[in-house]
């Protein structure tokens, strides 16, 4: 279709994250800073021309799609191309990176080196969500390892190493199984294209031919393993923690609200359209680790006293409905997973800033140290009951369509499993409700009360902190724009997975 | 392809050798600047003479003098040892131990060159044998050149003892083998193995006895043991050499034995996911010494807290990924293996120079003494850290498509588990790969700490070898038919 | 009549947003502006009730407008509309009466306030929250209303969250209620998993025509009856309405009184067709239990406000025990008549409250109604009224309609319920009779007490001749307006209307003047002394009412302290056990590996917990073999290749 | 037992040189002085060298074991001597050659 402006988009941060190492050393602090923004501004208006770009393309399949020979001793192509789910997530990761370079304003410690890093990540996060060559997602998948364990690693909190090299090594392990599987599908047929591999699915109701199953299963396993990294799911989950509480605010946010979406995009995009069999079969494992995420986080998170570990454990169990919309295979609980997956991707960035912005000031995040900053900075006190409400999956708030939806959708397939997940409801209120009353609300100490160390949300802060908030109301009351984004492509999607899953 | 040609390699170095004696002698007692340019002309002759046979196509696959096979893999190993000698040799130069070493030094490389080029070619079992003592005793005496360096006489004590041990048991392993195969050129090994020979028991001791010696050469486990005491003990440019020249060339010598050996290839028998590949003795001792090697390299590894150990095992680890091409041995494979080499030829001598830069900079080589590199010398700590991320296998570095391809490889074969574990290896050496990492950026840098300076010589020198690990990825698929064309004149599965 | 329905909706609305965001600079504190809008809202509903009246009712179905698409499945819509019918009407009325009055209550209780415009603030949002649960035409939006109802309950209940107490009973309403909703989630499931929508109309007619089969409805109707009790704050889930009186009184009026735990009610009565016979009985055995146990716990109270709480939670026991017996039309007349008189009391505590200078605790009041006359004749007319005087209150009406069906379902019941009847009437007048009655207990308190003023009497007056005119069915609005809900609600007719069995109406007479006459006898003629004589056998159970029945420590022991240490265990594990399993494995290979005396702290903090422990050790295992001496190298060596060469030679 | 040594066939010799290899390969085991080891090292090249001349004299090949046999002579000689070479100098730093010893590279 010649137009390349999906190639523009992701080399915008890259050329960003290039030029801010050009700035001249002296004025780096406060150059590197304007940088990244304009970058990020520039990367989040081309995510809207490729929205309306998508938007115009009429018939089925993906829009804006640039397709070139790349390495033809391996038949790999540089493929881009979007559909709906993507143009969702592309527009959340400019958006969140957006708030997050503005989060990012006064990093002190070598800012040159943390902005280019920045804008790595974002050009990486951004390639993953448009490629169609699964070489090229792998690899976009790898170039953002690397800028995020700089980040955590260098301008992360006291034990910022081993949370970087366990996030590093926790995704490296799981991309490793999914390269196998990636060069398993490649031997046997011969094409790295993910629309092609769909095709092939259609066609011959499986890949790898009859005798396979086993491969099959094991080939899923690898990529639902590789994705549950990221999610995270249940048994892989340890490393979000580490990685929440060392990672400096800003890189908490876009790692809360952009690469734990990375994990249920893989799943959509290639692991259940991949395998549809195999993922029948193994529909209810999956939900049992959905469940035991939702419910298991639910209860650590009630244990925590540091608060960003709270809110960290608070995504794993909101992203265990994720997995659990997509196990049941039903159109509700596909919408739902992917609307928790957008909900989720602007609510926890908030959180994530309002824990960054007591931080800031109190330079603790001891859930008993603190008390009654409702009164002391009362701005800050509604944004973040806000804010916990939203997450609380308050109705008219993002949070509670997400969960709706989902339950419905899981409900008609695994009755009784998702009754279970309901009890995560009532734990999430508990845990939730006694941070509010413990942090915001009750007698305030005097420490909190002098206005000069304990200012009220700065004019930037709320720059960050608004915007998301609107968007998590609008997404509350009038869901159907969101939703209407992605709502084609992904029923067409598990239209094409269901007729082969043998799912009634 | 006259005789005379298929020796003039090793008579342009042998000229080298003679040329750098009589200079070092003229000179009497003075270090001449001379000598480097002597050696390295010679060096980069032998180069042009081995891309003159891969240009052109006057190989012909012909064995001269009944004892070598010129054909493309020969050239291209040729060639590949003597980019190594030079880099190995300008390194020196610029890294730690003494900066301008006699003209033994260059003898003895230009050499060691002659004994790999022939090694590479060799169809003949005396001949096999004699290059791969000339490789190593060269290798013995240049580990131990500094005399008054305590640690590196320890480190030359070790490997010569290990190494005449192992070539013991090889020189035994062939004889019993020039028994069963009535002759001591492979050819006739081959048409023996194919006419039964194979299964007589002495058959299976003698290649178990030979695979121990070239098990040393490319140290594999369970002959890994001197490799970690000898890089640390030697100085850091010849343990980069060893790491890669010798290797490469025990890896040409292990090809040529293999292909007499495993007359048939070891493919699996059902087609998928079956874990133990027995497809025959042969295949089935490669494949676990290869698990052993990586596994051994890449746990011991993670423990170092010395870099030219660390860097040690992980050519360790990087043997056992190697053996695992071996052990597949389909055509697809051995070319695998060749890009594999070619590969690891940029990384790690890039590492080892790096090392030596390090260590003449610091005076230590332990790896706190990189501490805050990222900060007091951006470009150089940035360089390691692209090799370092390269040498695990991370895209878009170059380590990433050496494993990619050879992984490939296996997995076609159906070997899946194998394949699984050799990735799950290189996703745990990630660990004590980013262990320098940490040291220059995670841990910020003491006050005070003076920037490292780095020589003009290193810089270029380090540029050249950094430069392909990252941009070949843009011409990748020149590379990758390039190392196809290899395969069809080994003549495999013939 | 859709723009109707729309104004009484968004004036509260727009009320809350121009409060919120102006309320602090605008004269007054911005209280004239939300008593405008409620007062606006309730203008309107009055309107809506008298186009009821003359029989017009608002289907959305019909009505273009009142419903649009608000979510796409696949082929499955969610539509959300507006819906008015005999029920919404009556329900419109009460809740924007109600809501009036005790705006215009607080701008005099409330002054002085230092977050006074906040108060009014989430009043407005309340008002609409409730107003959207009422008008909604499908469950789900009713669950949206019901949950929105949930927040403003929180917030205003945690009022003066400064002091912890209110905070902790903010807190115990919304996750008890919370758990409540649990069953309206699993009901929302159940129907949605069959009928794929949520409309009220659609859920009936498969409900009926059966594809909805007996056994999901059941399983439905005792979810939403799990969330009606925890609203309406029921036998199990009740504990939080008592706490909940932490809140300003004219909030424990509003919510507690008239408008939020009669969603429970509401709720059930709107949902009735899904509810089979046996979901009924349970109805009326929660209702009925919850009815006696609440009786019980109010005679012992001291509190004037967690009196009324209590008897609160009885009443709604009487209605959930009507409708339980298909008294379904007598339960709603009672809801109605109950908001008005319970509102009054409520209203008059707090007037009581106020002019005692913020004292709750009666046996330090007495002989007020001399000097609080408007307060004390509406709060007799409000005892009156809940205890059932014949004839002349709306309560008796109410409450005999309830007997009647009760009677005619299983006599038992009626027993239940006329023990209750007598109950209140007993606790009722002792609570008056404490408060206006006898000498004054404490000087300070009396002489400090004085009239309140117009804005707070003046609601007290409206309410109590609501209390009297509401039985007599003045307008004929029984027949006009619930009837019909009530064929259109109720399948077969189990439901018969008005009539009144002669027997049952005396009884109720009697339990009434009977509970009247002893509550006057005990508490304003004998002397103090006497009674505590009379009440000393009666010492144990009185202390274990005075406790509640134990239920908070029970809930304490049983949910929260294994669920605080549930979280802690799972919270070591996580940070030791998945970490720690493959952790654990490391330190055992490690300790194996001790000989090499290898392990310092230093390399293992620096190690990575998980996978990286276990490297390291076998890591450590490997180290030991490399330890610099020739011989081992060569002896490892040679112990492989002999081991090979047997292997092999097999 | 005679008729053993009636006519000494090939696998006398091969006998002896195993006897011989294993001999030499404990030696280079047991032996903690490095020229010790070095002795042990020329028993097992000369086991091969047995096993070459006798393959040569009983096989068909024309004298290629025996020119084999001369070459691994000639390698083991320089490999004794650069090995003696090596041993010296670790002699003169540290004053003793036992194997066992000189292990500070180690871990």
């Amino acid at each position: 279709m010649g137009s390349n402006l999906l190639t523009l988009t992701f080399l915008i941060p890259l050329a960003g994250s290039l030029l801010v190492l050009l700035v001249p050393k002296e004025s780096a602090g406060r150059a590197c800073r304007w940088v990244n923004l304009l970058t990020s501004l520039a990367t989040f208006g081309a995510t809207l021309a490729v929205w309306s770009g998508w938007s115009k393309h009429t018939g089925g399949g993906y829009a804006l799609v640039e397709d070139a020979a790349w390495i033809k001793a391996f038949s790999i192509r540089y493929h881009l191309g979007v559909d709906g789910v993507s143009v969702a997530l592309l527009l959340l990761t400019s958006f969140v990176s957006l708030g997050g370079s503005l989060a990012s304003w006064n990093i002190e410690k070598s800012p040159k080196g943390y902005h280019s890093m920045f804008l790595l990540l974002l050009g990486g996060m951004i390639g993953v969500f448009m490629a169609l060559d699964m070489f090229l997602f792998y690899l976009f998948w790898e170039i953002m390892l690397l800028p995020m364990y700089f980040l955590i690693g260098i301008w992360g909190g006291p034990r910022r190493q081993y949370a970087a090299i366990k996030f590093f090594l926790y995704t490296l392990a799981g991309s490793v199984l999914m390269l196998a599987a990636i060069v398993l599908i490649w031997i046997k047929h011969g094409t790295f294209q993910i629309p092609e591999i769909v095709a092939l699915v259609k066609a011959h109701g499986g890949l790898f031919g009859e005798g396979a199953e086993g491969l099959r299963i094991a080939c899923f396993i690898a990529f639902f393993v590789a994705f549950a990294i990221k999610v995270p799911s249940f048994p892989f989950h340890t490393w979000l923690p580490d990685a929440h509480v060392e990672a400096p605010t800003p890189i908490s946010m876009i790692l809360a609200g952009v690469l734990l979406k990375m994990g249920g995009y893989g799943l959509i995009r290639m692991a259940y359209p991949f395998f549809p069999t195999a993922a029948a079969t193994l529909g209810t494992t999956i939900v049992v680790i959905s469940l035991i995420s939702i419910v298991y986080a639910a209860f650590v998170a009630m244990a925590q006293t540091d608060f960003k570990k709270l809110v960290a454990y608070s995504s794993v169990s909101h992203m265990g409905f994720v997995t659990l919309g997509l196990a049941s295979l039903t159109p509700e609980g596909h919408n739902g997973a992917m609307y928790m997956m957008l909900a989720h991707g602007t609510i926890s960035p908030m959180l994530f800033m309002i824990v960054g912005v007591i931080y800031e000031r109190a330079h603790h995040r001891d859930l008993d140290r603190f008390g009654g900053l409702a009164w002391a900075m009362p701005t800050y006190g509604v944004l973040a009951a806000f804010g916990i409400f939203a997450s609380l999956g308050l109705p008219a708030l993002s949070g509670f369509i997400a969960e709706i939806t989902v339950f419905l959708g899981s409900f008609q397939s695994f009755p009784r499993l998702t009754l279970v997940a309901t009890v995560g409801m009532v734990v999430t209120a508990a845990y939730y409700l006694i941070t509010l009353q413990k942090v915001y609300l009750g007698d305030t100490p005097a420490v909190y009360r002098d206005k000069a160390h304990y200012p009220d949300v700065s004019r930037r802060e709320l720059l960050v902190l608004v915007p998301l908030a609107i968007v998590t109301l609008w997404m509350g009351i009038l869901p159907d724009g969101a939703m209407s984004i992605y709502r084609g492509d992904l029923e067409g999607i598990l239209e094409g997975v269901k007729a082969i899953a043998g799912k009634p | 392809m006259t005789a005379l040609g298929a020796l003039l390699p090793s008579i342009l170095l042998t000229a080298g050798v003679l040329a750098v004696l009589f200079a070092d002698a003229a000179a009497k007692g003075r270090r001449p600047l001379l000598l480097p340019w002597i050696s390295g002309t010679a060096l980069v002759a032998v180069a042009a003479v081995a891309v003159a046979w891969l240009a052109g196509d006057r190989l012909g696959d012909r064995v001269v003098l009944g004892a070598l096979r010129m054909d493309a893999f020969t050239a291209v190993l040729t060639l590949f040892c003597a980019v190594a000698g030079l880099v190995s040799i300008l390194a020196t130069l610029v890294g730690d131990g003494n900066s301008r070493p006699g003209g033994e030094f260059h003898a003895l490389v230009l050499c060691a060159v002659v004994g790999m080029s022939v090694l590479a070619a060799a169809v003949d079992m005396v001949t096999l044998y004699l290059a791969f003592e000339l490789v190593s005793i060269t290798g013995y005496v240049l580990v131990g050149m500094r005399r008054a360096d305590r640690l590196a006489n320890e480190a030359a004590m070790k490997y010569v003892l290990f190494g005449a041990v192992s070539s013991g048991l090889m020189v035994y392993g062939l004889s019993l083998l020039f028994g069963l195969a009535g002759g001591t050129s492979l050819e006739a090994l081959r048409a023996a193995v194919v006419s039964g020979a194979s299964s007589q028991p002495v058959f299976v001791a003698a290649v178990v006895l030979v695979f121990a010696g070239f098990a040393f050469k490319v140290s594999a486990a369970p002959f890994h043991f001197w490799a970690p005491d000898v890089y640390q003990g030697a100085p850091t440019a010849v343990a980069g050499f060893l790491s890669v020249a010798s290797k490469a060339a025990g890896f040409a010598g292990l090809v040529r034995v293999v292909l007499a050996l495993g007359a048939q290839p070891a493919t699996a028998k059902e087609p998928i996911a079956s874990f133990l590949p027995w497809g025959s003795p042969v295949a089935a001792v490669l494949a676990v010494a290869a698990v052993l090697t990586m596994t051994v390299g890449n746990l011991a590894a993670c423990r170092q807290k010395d870099l030219k150990r660390l860097l040690a095992y992980s050519s360790i680890a990087h043997a056992g990924y190697m053996l695992m091409a071996l052990a597949v041995w389909t055509p697809n494979a051995m070319s695998a293996l060749v890009f594999y080499l070619v590969t690891y030829l940029f990384m790690n001598l890039a590492a080892f120079l790096f090392a030596g830069i390090v260590v003449r900079a610091t005076g230590s080589s332990s790896i706190d003494s990189l501490h805050g590199l990222g900060f007091r010398n951006p470009w150089l700590a940035a360089a390691f850290t692209l090799v370092m991320l390269s040498l695990t296998g991370i895209p878009p570095m170059l380590g990433f498509l050496g494993k990619l391809v050879l992984f490939e490889s296996v997995l076609r074969e159906g070997w899946v588990w194998f394949a699984v574990i050799g990735l799950l290896n290189g996703a745990i050496s990630l660990y004590y790969y980013a262990l320098p990492l940490r040291r220059m950026y995670l841990e910020g840098v003491a006050e005070g700490a003076p920037p490292v300076r780095l020589a003009p010589g290193a810089a270029v020198l380090a540029a050249v070898l950094v430069l392909p690990v990252v941009a070949f990825f843009l011409w990748w698929s020149p590379l990758a038919d390039w190392a196809r064309t290899v395969v069809p004149s080994l003549r495999i599965g013939s | 009549m859709l723009t109707l329905a729309l104004v009484v909706v968004l004036a509260p609305f727009g009320g809350f947003l121009l409060q919120s965001a102006f309320g602090r600079r605008l004269p007054r504190q911005g209280d004239w502006l939300t008593i405008a809008t409620i007062g606006a809202s309730f203008a309107a509903s009055c309107a809506l009730l008298a186009k009821v009246l003359g029989g017009e009712t608002l289907d959305p179905a019909v009505v273009a407008g009142a419903r649009f698409d608000w979510l796409r499945f696949g082929d499955v819509v969610w539509r959300v509309g507006v819906k008015v019918d005999g029920l919404t009407a009556v329900m419109l009325f009460v809740v924007t009466l109600v809501a009036f009055l005790v705006h215009v209550f607080s701008s005099a209780y409330m002054k002085g306030d230092p977050k006074y415009w906040k108060f009014f603030a989430w009043l407005q949002m309340f008002s609409t929250s409730m107003l959207v649960l009422v008008l909604a035409d499908n469950l789900l939006v009713l669950f949206i209303g019901w949950e929105l109802v949930g927040l403003c309950s929180y917030k205003l209940i945690g009022f003066w969250s400064e002091k912890a107490a209110p905070g902790n009973a903010a807190r115990k309403a919304f996750i008890t209620t919370r758990i409540g909703d649990l069953g309206m989630v699993a009901a929302l499931m159940l129907v949605y998993a069959q009928t794929k929508s949520f409309a009220f109309e659609d859920m009936f007619r498969a409900a009926t025509t059966g594809s909805l089969d007996s056994q999901t409805c059941t399983w439905a109707s005792l979810g939403l009856l799990f969330a009606a009790m925890g609203k309406s704050a029921q036998f199990p889930l009740h504990v939080w309405l008592p706490d909940a009186m932490e809140g300003p009184t004219p909030v424990s009026a509003l919510i507690h009184a008239a408008t939020m735990v009669a969603a429970g009610v509401y709720l059930v009565g709107r949902c009735y067709p899904l509810f089979t016979d046996a979901s009924l009985l349970v109805v009326a055995a929660v209702g009925g239990v919850t009815a006696v146990m609440a009786g019980l716990i109010a005679l012992a109270q001291d509190d004037i406000k967690k009196v009324l709480a209590y008897s609160t939670v009885s009443q709604l026991g009487f209605m959930f025990l009507g409708l339980g017996c298909k008294a379904w039309h007598a339960a709603l007349f009672h809801l109605t008549t109950h908001a008005f008189f319970k509102a009054l009391m409520f209203l008059g505590s707090g007037s009581v409250i106020h002019a005692c200078h913020h004292e709750q605790d009666m046996r330090r009041m007495g002989g007020l109604w001399r000097k609080m006359p408007i307060t004390g004749t509406t709060f007799f007319v409000g005892v009156l009224a809940i205890a059932g005087f014949p004839f002349v209150t709306a309560g008796f009406y109410s409450k005999d309609a309830i007997l009647a069906g009760a009677w005619h379902m299983h006599p038992a019941l009626a027993w239940v319920g006329l023990g209750a009847a007598v109950l209140t009437a007993f606790y009722m007048f002792r609570l008056f009779a404490m408060t206006f009655l006898g000498k004054p207990k404490d000087e300070h308190v009396f002489e400090h007490a004085h009239e309140s003023p117009l804005p707070m009497t003046l609601p007290l007056v409206v309410l109590g001749v609501l209390s009297v005119v509401a039985g007599w069915d003045l307008v004929g609005w029984h027949t006009k307006l619930l009837e019909p809900t009530a064929a259109a609600v109720t399948s077969a007719g189990s439901v018969h209307g008005h009539e009144h069995s002669e027997v049952v109406m005396t009884l109720a007479i009697v339990a009434g003047l009977f509970g009247l006459v002893a509550g006057f006898v005990l508490f304003a003629k004998t002397s103090p002394a006497r009674v505590a004589a009379l009440k000393r056998p009666f010492a144990a159970l009185e202390r274990a009412f005075a406790r509640k029945f134990g239920f908070d420590e029970l809930y304490r022991e049983l949910v929260l302290r294994p669920a605080y240490t549930l979280a802690k265990i799972l919270s070591w594990a996580d940070a030791e056990g998945v970490d720690g399993a493959v952790n654990g494995i490391g330190r055992t290979a490690r300790s194996a590996s001790r000989g090499s005396g290898w392990a310092d702290a230093k390399v293992v903090d620096g190690a990575v917990r998980g996978t990286g422990a276990a490297v390291l050790a076998g890591g450590g295992g490997l180290s030991r073999l490399q330890s610099g001496r020739f011989r081992t190298y060569v002896a490892a060596g040679v112990v492989v290749v002999a081991t090979v060469l047997v292997v092999l030679s097999f | 037992m005679t008729g053993f040594l009636e006519h000494i066939g090939l696998m006398h010799f091969l006998t002896v040189g195993a006897v011989l290899f294993c001999a030499g390969i404990v030696t280079v085991l047991a032996r903690r002085n490095a020229v010790g080891v070095l002795i042990g090292l020329e028993l097992v090249l000369n086991a091969a060298n047995l096993n070459l001349v006798a393959f040569d004299r009983f096989g068909p090949a024309p004298l290629r074991g025996s020119v084999f046999a001369i070459f691994v002579l000639a390698v083991a000689a320089a490999e004794a001597a650069i090995a003696l070479a090596i041993v010296l100098n670790v002699f003169d730093s540290r004053d003793e050659i036992d194997v066992d010893e000189v292990s500070a590279l180690k871990g």
